[in-house]
């Protein structure tokens, strides 16, 4: 292969790599949709939509108790040094 | 029994006392052992009534004295292995080369810079201090860690870095810790992670290019393993070179890692110089919120579709997806902790180990290395740079802009590529929140470079 | 050295320069090298100075058009081999079998059947979802992942499934996961283990009578390997099998553990046909304490008396009180907790996946595979019913009478069994709680089959 | 889907069904593959049809009947093995040699002893336990653990045990849980590590004694082997055996183990008898506080200067201060938990394990275990004496003067002899805690027996 | 071997195997009992009379807790996926 | 190799082999100095001198919550049991 080949086979296979890049993933987000579709149409994600509120809550609670977990950690860890 | 650990002394007293019974027994089967003896030397076998006899097993062992013990001390010292070894060594091509003392000072140098990188904070140290404590490892002049088949590299990089064990296992493991609910909330940021694959595909043309100048030669194999450095993917990138050019692996590994490492010094430049400040502006929708039962889903479909339309990047994407259905589906939350913790620390350690262990003069002092650095470079800036220009394309045609500070996010190395999007978005506007957003082009673009991976290995053969 | 992380542009540029350094080096090293060339090509090697030569090293790399791309890219995708693939392949009795595409995918939704059945709460998932995983990963066509040497799949294997390393670590981790003080305070409840091996040893006789079917050819090997299920000891399936029949390996352990995991809705309507209201009114008394001293003894115990009676069941017995030892000895937290979490993990998921990674056409799709299932369900009704009926004829002789209830658990399946006796006594006498009475036949069954294993091998050949 | 709990039934009979299809399907395969058989019996295959015909598979296995089981059964339990049984072995010299039963059973006796020792509180449990289980699982007879090449103890071995990989995983599980600050406080008192090594070194002329008895025939490198259990370090200890006497390799690994969980007993009255009270007394400057920095630089220093001037004791050094160097940085507590934790419990119970399987007859029972019993004994005793003496002359030297009783803790054996410093010294003078001063010699004594091995391996060959 | 063999067989192995494995589990009933009797003999079995309130006890907190227990664990699960 | 050969080379080899042990820790003790002197010549010991009361600090408070450890390492503990 010389190196004008070469340039050529690069070409060959960019353009036909990221077509096959591009196809899957747009397969793929096609295929998300339905999917998404499907779930919502079957009411699946009921845990979704109710979990909004509570999952943001869930977040604040993590975020205010940083310091408690922290703190547990490192009680945790100190623990695990002593054990051994 | 439990008087024992007040009485320690009688314990031993015991244990000696038993160890004699012992040895009263096996003298006699030592001394049936003894009649099966072969040649006895002229001068019998040392003992009490034979003092000048030779000592059984004595025949093979060096003598030293204390000139020849002072000289070879010296002569197995680092500082003199440095400055006068010479050993001939094969090169990956089957060459005969001749590695000098100071090529494996340099390499134990090159070493210690790259654990100097990686201990520096932020700089992928979980890979690149094993990585270079590998490097070092392996060039201890008479240290043998690389070598077969006792050596303690050997056995790491034949268990699992020169084939496929150990960059699955990581795979598993980082689909266990990666949320897909970014990508599954806003699909079409998928086709940003695709479009940065133009870094992996489009640095072929440069180590093409490469060629011209003399004492370059890479073929397609090499170019392909060296361009997917673009995918910013360190397991994915030691799997393509492992089938497809297990020389260049180590090199092109530790690129890989170190330009993953260097994303915020790399990407804003090209950020910045792509788009208009209005564009860094585009504030954009909350994601929705995904259900159990769709992040569920989505490992498997994209493993499905994996085996239906690419199966060659089947291993990748399903190992990936693997860990993630672990993750998501909940009923296994021990398996899904050991896969993100204490199995993916232990094969991360291995794995870099094994990395580093490929880093001998005869593998890495060459034209090709200098070289890879300057073409992953390359690939990182064009996966960018492509990244944006896609997202303004597909702006031309959504109703909901894009903002493409995300879209350099699809190079994958997750989750610092989405961090870099999030923190240039900030600078334009500090209300701005671009990270979950950009989290989705960047778990796209690992299933990206995983496809296009598939794709060489169709191509050139696994 | 602090400042580095302030100026991380410096940094790469230093490092640039750094490799550049090394680049001039290293260039010595390979013109020295260039010297020892072979033979060289006619049109000379390629370079700007000779455009038209060949690049060196890439003789044998195919070249790719835009057709043979789309050709090659098409016929490796998985729908194309599902439909026209056909490999010669061995079975395991040596002859050869044409595997088709559409085998291939059939044991591919085999592989998420078993998927599905492990992701629903309470199927054993920690054991079937890696199982499925493994046996789609190994039905990809051009994955390649169950090959030699290289393989993912094949890897593991080779490590530990073939042989007896990952079923006695397994051992290990039940072991010092298992607490036998329900069996130590009531040590006659150890009877009902024993009867249960009813089920292991009569459903010789119904695989034997499939060989009156054209088609199935069990020899006696074999019908051990396929009656073990009724042990529902997946470690023990698992090592029977692959002393015995390493060809059945895979089928036995899937049926082992699905029936493990069907365990709720197979025993109860044994257990109340088999017994009458009154007597699964039956109310036990409480279970005395029992002492640390007892618990530590019992594993050495029971280890030393299977060296002294049927060594050939002592690995699997040795190994399952090794880690109860370790579990009872206290001294020794850290292994103790290292053997029930991190390395039973660890080891469930490659096992699970190397028993998965032998599910492929030509060793399951045959009559064996059919008859194993039917035969798996006979043997845990027998070993249910056998038990049941053992606790009855007990009852005549014991002034305290045993619920017969408990009797169903000496199956082993820990701790199902004993939660579905708990369960139906629930149903009769709200009050009574049977668990911790139920707890001593099912620990006692893994013992009883590992003996009833040990007589096999003694029988067999290990 | 979700209902699926709800119907477990159901469930079943769907997957029955499947898989009854899937046996419609498999039976053609298989009808193809009948067609390709080789040679038929003359009575032909047994079926419905032919109830007499031969059971394809079945011509090679054994016939049973009451009598020849019996038979059987009884002359494979333990019992009879140890009164009856006498096997050809060879001995690591290549002798042939009859092992006995007995000879296994007093083995086992052995491992039960070990396991005894190590259960006792703080006898090394952690290694004891496992090496004492090892010890009694390759001596079951019929057990078969540790044969070639699927035995569940050779596995082991081959893993990681006969090379240097468990070893050196150790030593970084070591150096990340080390913490050499108070050496880097202190440094003088490395020189009392150093001392400890003329028990290395010193016990060469007792074994080179030994040889005046008949029956004895150490060479040097069996010597060294031996000699190396006086540094008081069980990998290194291992590490040197591998390199150059695998065959004594379980007998020093278990007597270094046991003399360092002897070491509460060995050293105090040597060290009351070589110190005055009033040296006993002396109080120690507290150690100054040690920069983050000097704890990152440490590691990295040490193994420098190990590449530099003893490149052989670089693994060691090297995997030791990987370790450290992981703890110390900071930035890769991921990767320095598990190396402390799971890495370090895993590769123990293994390397455990591995050592134990060496315990067997043809290996131990012999007049060089007698004597390595007693020489590492010596070793102990010569080291504990050397470290005070060194401490003394030092004294003569130095302003601040160092209390003696530190300089035993040179032996290494973290952190127990700088616990035995701590106790003697508080004997003394109950408000004098020595323990933070004995742990700058404890850890230098790892330092110094890894250079003594480096020397070994350096004039010996590795 | 044929089937009337293999059912010959398979007599036998039941037949003689289930008198191994109850054997050995009776040997072993016999032996607990023996070393149960031996323990209570020694006053060894001391920690189980006297822990049976004290077991009961820590049960009882242990359940109490278990809010406090799932609280603490998913805080340390928290800390654990911050300090990735 | 006769008896008192090895002996002879027994001693080559403790005199060499001490030798290079203490000159490589004799060594090592050299450089410790010199790096401990650089370091504190560049200020970067500063972690340490402020660190003293602090750290006295932080041990007083683990040791007096070593019951909370103990608890909290009680409760994870129970709790990974139960995870099972
Ligand atoms: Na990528
Ligand atoms: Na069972
Ligand atoms: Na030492």
């Amino acid at each position: 292969m010389t190196i004008i080949e070469m340039f050529e086979q690069s070409g060959v296979l960019t353009l036909l790599g990221m077509g096959v890049v591009f196809g899957f993933l747009i397969i793929l987000v096609l295929f998300m949709d339905l999917v998404a579709k499907i779930i919502h149409a079957l009411g699946w994600d009921k845990d979704a939509q109710e979990g909004q509120s509570v999952q943001s809550g869930s977040v604040t609670a993590a975020t205010g108790n940083s310091a408690v977990v922290a703190a547990i950690g490192a009680a945790v860890n100190e623990y695990r040094k002593t054990d051994k | 029994m439990l008087n024992m650990n007040k009485n320690p002394k009688r314990v031993t007293l015991i244990v000696l006392a038993m160890i004699t019974v012992a040895f009263v027994f096996s003298f006699m089967g030592t001394v049936l052992a003894q009649t099966t003896d072969t040649t006895v030397p002229a001068q019998g076998y040392a003992s009490g009534i034979n003092p000048d006899g030779i000592i059984k097993g004595s025949e093979n062992i060096p003598r030293i004295s204390i000139a020849s013990f002072a000289k070879n001390i010296l002569e197995t010292t680092g500082i003199y292995a440095f400055f006068v070894d010479a050993k001939v060594k094969a090169t990956p091509a089957g060459e005969t080369i001749t590695v000098f003392g100071w090529q494996e000072l340099l390499m134990i140098i090159v070493g210690f810079v790259i654990i100097y990188l990686g201990a520096a904070k932020g700089f992928e140290p979980l890979l690149l201090i094993p990585i270079g404590f590998g490097t070092v490892f392996v060039n201890i002049p008479f240290g043998g860690m690389g070598d077969a088949p006792h050596g303690f590299l050997n056995i790491i990089y034949e268990a699992g870095v020169g084939n496929e064990f150990f960059p699955l296992i990581i795979f598993m493991g980082i689909g266990a810790l990666t949320d897909f609910g970014p990508l599954i909330a806003n699909p079409k940021t998928a086709l940003l992670g695709a479009a940065a694959q133009f870094g992996v595909f489009g640095t072929l043309f440069g180590i093409t290019a490469f060629n011209f100048i003399p004492g370059f030669n890479f073929n397609m194999k090499e170019a392909c393993s060296v361009a997917i450095i673009g995918g910013a993917d360190g397991p994915t990138t030691i799997y393509i070179a492992a089938k497809l050019a297990p020389h260049l692996l180590a090199t092109v590994a530790v690129a890989a890692y170190s330009y993953m490492a260097l994303v915020p010094v790399i990407q804003p430049p090209i950020m910045r110089a792509l788009t208009t400040p209005a564009e860094r502006k585009i504030k954009m929708k909350q994601l929705r919120h995904v259900s159990k039962v769709e992040k569920m889903l989505f490992p498997l479909s994209v493993f499905v579709l994996s085996i239906l339309l690419i199966p060659s990047a089947s291993p990748l994407i399903g190992c990936l997806m693997f860990g993630n259905f672990i993750r998501e589906i909940g009923v296994v939350e021990r398996l899904s902790k050991t896969m993100q913790n204490e199995l993916l620390n232990i094969v991360s350690i291995f794995l870099s180990l094994g990395v580093g262990s490929q880093m001998t003069p005869e593998k890495f002092l060459n034209p090709a290395s200098l070289s890879i650095v300057f073409m992953g470079l390359l690939a990182f800036a064009i996966a960018t740079a492509s990244g944006i220009i896609v997202a303004k394309i597909m702006n031309l045609f959504l109703k909901e802009k894009i903002n493409p500070l995300i879209a350099s996010a699809g190079v994958s190395a997750v989750p610092m590529a989405a961090r870099v999007s999030n923190k240039v978005g900030l600078e334009e506007d500090p209300s701005n929140f671009l990270i979950m957003h950009a989290m989705g082009p960047n778990v796209a673009g690992v299933i990206g470079t995983a496809i296009a991976a598939g794709v060489m290995i169709a191509v050139y053969g696994g």
